[in-house]
């Protein structure tokens, strides 16, 4: 019964989206702003990766949004997950892990973790950026996790992590707005040279921040959410 | 080029409808990451790398481990 | 063919959205519900980065010389699904902690059967 | 010159030192969300002289529109703001003695960032950034819901979620539609680009998108989540979920519908639907037996009076509806924190397990019976002037349909003080057997209510004060051509 219900709304819904999508021609350029964008972009901002241009400067104010729904998400759950009681010791899993694992868990760690912070240094020149870098580090904790449950990560490191990435992206936007163009979030850094890796005024700052800030809550959540496993 | 796009979509909802199907929840957990998988290629063919570089190491692998982490703590089947 | 060359990622799009749609809509069980929410998720993610493609278009990124501007595709849908993912996934860390705790509570996920709020 | 991107900046980047405050000392940080909010109390005051004069459009990083995101503080953005940073404020100080368990730094950086959505989407002039500060806001409130872990909190939190979610996930997809058809973001070049041109693929973009703030909104027949989550929430949550979070998805529903959209069609459907939302809630609110739900289902009324007032669509009914939108957030806000303390001296929830609380809390309760007169429309009260009005210029509205509607808003309003009256009649004139021994709730918690009920009865005395910001409000909602304007030049 609510199956059919179901179906049958969705029937009308998808209908309605699927008629207005002819009104939406595929492979065609349907904004303006986005060619605003790619021609100015590198002069204005100083980034060839204009994705990350912008994310970081034209539409900064979403990112740090979202970095905002991230802290969120992650300090909900773990107001959820410590409702019931305090942090736990965890117990360790009852077989140690072979020494292939834990040998191999040693030696990706490091390695995965200079791929995330490569990764957001390099987002103004090529893909990615501080998030894909930030899940990238978080992964490597994922890592851990699988080889060594008892392992935990230091709570005091991880809040001061999350919190100075927050706060640095937060104070550099009140900074330009205090100088310069006294616009939040404006770029008051030089652009220096394109297709450097020290140009594009603050976005590596920035994406540096945002790497660590999700890395650190992404590895949070994980943290949280295998607490107390029986 | 278009027909192996058309492969994939046909994949990829099939692995949707999979999602749907299977009572045992890590079946579907890794069939949605199927999903989660294909759009990642295609967002590369629609040239964006950024979002297929995201979609891939946050909504393929994290999203992923932690739907596993969290039905290993809860039931392994639907009803 | 022409249909397929127009439409095919709009069909992807859509069919993630109303499989999504339906697997909130119909299942029962909170972890399958949350995994109707990621493929939706998917879906519309899906949807807008093709609204932002243009034919024989290239990657918005001057990784190299010689690229036309004229040919990349439209930056914007990119940075907004960037966001969306990760907004996607902050819901999901979520409602999978709520399940967690949930499950506790009553030993099952049923949502049909986890009604204690009724008058 | 004060900009109005401090108003989300300045408490963002506190919120974000909260977790690092609480390390030190979790005494302190209890008191960052108060310092915050009074913060934002006193600049969108200082703000909104200059907002009479003109709306404040500000550039975030420089770009103007559509290019960068702006930041649009007109008289309704600074009126919606006055009014979140106020109700942080009291409910803030109300936390300080009544959230002792579980992990409260963790509750207090929660709160502040549900401020902040709340501030961010009545202040933004972009619809995606629209779509982020919502995120924030509800996600914020899902995991409040759950803050005690109790069962019901759980439950509650999770139907919420899943509703709030699919709801996103709907505004998301009507972005995308709406980007696809317009090739623009930005709210003024939407509506500068939609123009009079009324097609089916803007009507299912602003159905999406209507559609899934409704949610938020509760809307009927979108809030079957509500009465669950603010009944099992904390007090201090109910009350700011009922006073600001609903508030403000309404109030984001009338911007899409009216500024981007210009939705003239949709109205009277509007004005339908929300007859329908006043007498369902005020109904379900009748057969309560528990006091925080039929709070909650009197929460869902007057948001169906409101969106009454404001689908008319003549400036003096959205005047009218804005001032019942401000003497709601007082009353409930009141009502609610009265509640929480009765419910925790008499250990349940049920009405008639308050008989007698006019001995035993003489201040609460004279709180509580304030709130409620004010939201029944009694005067001297702020919610006499305010219903007043929203009833004057419905009658005005010419045609026998609109008189029906009155009729029934009448009717709804007729059961709404009858609920009212009982609850207080429960609370002051049953005697108890045994009669406990007075035992007032704590000053910390008294304070903020009583500076809300000298608000009330201010208000309710000199209505003059705040109307001319009203006015200039409702000018601002319904002169979209104004809007474009002065973004766009």
């Amino acid at each position: 019964m609510r199956t059919t219900v179901s179906i049958v709304l969705l029937a009308v819904v998808i209908l309605g989206f699927g008629l207005s999508l002819l009104d939406v021609p595929f492979a065609e350029r349907k904004s303006q702003i986005g060619d605003y964008y790619i021609v100015n972009g590198r002069d204005q901002t100083g980034a060839t990766n204009i994705v990350t241009s912008v994310v970081l400067d034209y539409r900064g104010f979403d990112t740090l949004g979202e970095i905002t729904v991230l802290f969120v998400a992650a300090l909900g759950l773990g107001a959820v997950m410590a409702a019931a009681g305090g942090r736990r010791e965890r117990p360790s899993t009852t077989e140690p892990p072979s020494l292939v694992l834990r040998t191999g868990t040693n030696v990706l760690f490091p390695l995965l973790i200079l791929f995330g912070v490569y990764i957001f240094v390099h987002g103004h020149l090529t893909p990615g950026g501080g998030f894909q870098g930030g899940a990238i580090i978080a992964s490597a904790f994922l890592l851990v996790y699988l080889c060594c449950r008892e392992r935990r990560i230091n709570l005091a490191r991880k809040t001061a992590a999350d919190s100075l990435g927050g706060i640095v992206f937060v104070g550099l936007g009140l900074v330009g707005l205090a100088v310069g163009s006294r616009y939040f979030l404006s770029d008051f850094l030089p652009k220096g040279s394109l297709d450097t890796l020290f140009s594009a005024g603050m976005i590596p700052i920035i994406y540096i921040a945002i790497g660590i800030k999700v890395g650190a809550e992404l590895a949070g959540v994980i943290d949280d959410l295998l607490e107390e496993t029986e | 080029m278009i027909i192996i796009v058309t492969i994939l979509v046909a994949v990829m909802l099939a692995a949707a409808v999979a999602a749907f199907v299977f009572k045992e929840l890590l079946s579907a957990v890794l069939a949605a990451c199927l999903v989660s998988l294909i759009a990642s290629i295609l967002f590369l063919f629609l040239q964006a790398p950024d979002v297929a570089m995201a979609e891939a190491s946050i909504g393929a692998a994290l999203v992923t481990a932690i739907f596993v982490i969290a039905i290993k703590r809860t039931g392994k089947r639907e009803e | 063919m022409t249909f397929l060359h127009n439409y095919i990622y709009y069909i992807g799009a859509l069919g993630l959205v109303l499989i999504g749609l339906l697997i909130v809509l119909a299942k029962h069980n909170l972890i399958k519900v949350i995994i109707g929410l990621s493929i939706l998720d998917t879906g519309i993610n899906l949807f807008i980065i093709a609204v932002g493609y243009i034919r024989e278009g290239t990657a918005p990124i001057f990784s190299e010389p010689g690229l036309e501007p004229g040919r990349m595709v439209d930056p914007v849908p990119q940075a907004l699904v960037l966001t969306s993912i990760v907004i996607g996934v902050a819901i999901l860390a979520l409602a999978l902690g709520l399940a967690v705790k949930l499950h506790k509570e009553y030993g099952h996920l049923d949502l049909r059967k986890i009604k204690e709020l009724r008058w | 010159m004060v900009s109005p991107a401090l108003l989300i900046a300045v408490p963002l980047g506190l919120a974000f030192a909260v977790p690092l405050i609480g390390l030190a000392s979790r005494k302190a940080a209890q008191y960052v969300p108060v310092v915050a909010s009074l913060f934002n109390l006193v600049v969108s005051v200082i703000l909104i002289p200059q907002a009479l004069d003109g709306p404040i459009v500000v550039h975030i990083g420089g770009f103007g529109p559509p290019f960068g995101i702006m930041l649009f503080a007109g008289p309704v953005g600074l009126f919606m703001s006055t009014l979140v940073a106020l109700a942080g404020f009291i409910v803030s100080i109300y936390a300080i003695a009544s959230i002792k368990t579980g992990p409260t730094t963790r509750y207090h950086t929660l709160y502040l960032l549900l401020l902040i959505g709340a501030t961010g989407l009545v202040l933004t002039g972009d619809i995606f950034n629209l779509f982020v500060f919502f995120e924030i806001l509800t996600i914020s409130s899902y995991a409040l819901v759950a803050y005690h872990g109790d069962r019901g909190g759980l439950e509650a939190a999770a139907k919420y979620l899943v509703q709030g979610a699919v709801g996103s996930s709907l505004i998301l997809l009507g972005i995308g539609l709406l980007y696809g058809l317009t090739g623009t973001l930005n709210m003024a070049s939407i509506a500068a680009a939609v123009g009079p041109v009324t097609s089916v693929s803007v009507f299912v973009a602003m159905a999406l998108i209507v559609v899934g703030l409704g949610v938020e909104a509760a809307i009927f027949p979108l809030n079957a989540w509500l009465p669950d989550a603010h009944s099992s929430a904390p007090s201090t949550i109910s009350a700011i979920l009922s006073g600001i979070a609903i508030e403000v998805g309404l109030y984001a529903v009338v911007r899409v519908v009216f500024t981007v959209f210009g939705a003239s069609s949709m109205l009277l459907f509007l004005a339908f639907l929300a007859v329908l939302t006043l007498l369902v809630g005020e109904m379900c609110a009748f057969a309560q037996h528990n006091i925080k739900r039929m709070l909650a289902y009197s929460s869902i009324g007057q948001i169906g009076l409101i969106l009454f007032a404001v689908a008319l669509a003549s400036s003096a009914s959205v005047a009218a509806g804005l001032f019942q939108l401000l003497s709601h957030t007082l009353s409930k806000v009141v009502l609610f924190l009265a509640a929480g303390y009765m419910i925790h001296r008499s250990g349940s929830t049920e009405i008639s397990s308050l008989e007698g609380m006019g001995m035993r809390m003489p201040l609460t309760s004279l709180a509580f019976a304030v709130a409620a007169f004010s939201l029944v429309g009694l005067p001297p009260f702020a919610g006499f002037p305010s219903k007043f009005l929203i009833i004057r210029t419905a009658v005005a509205q010419q045609g026998a349909l609109f008189l029906v509607l009155v009729g029934l808003v009448l009717f709804g309003t007729v059961i709404e003080g009858t609920y009212f009256f009982r609850v207080v009649q429960a609370i002051f004139f049953k005697k108890r057997d045994s009669q406990p021994a007075r035992d007032e709730a704590p000053a910390l918690a008294l304070v903020p209510m009583f500076l809300v009920v000298a608000l009330i009865i201010a208000i309710g005395v000199y209505p003059d004060a705040i109307t001319g910001l009203l006015d200039s409000a409702a000018a601002e909602l319904l002169e979209r051509a104004q809007f474009i304007r002065s973004v766009l030049g």
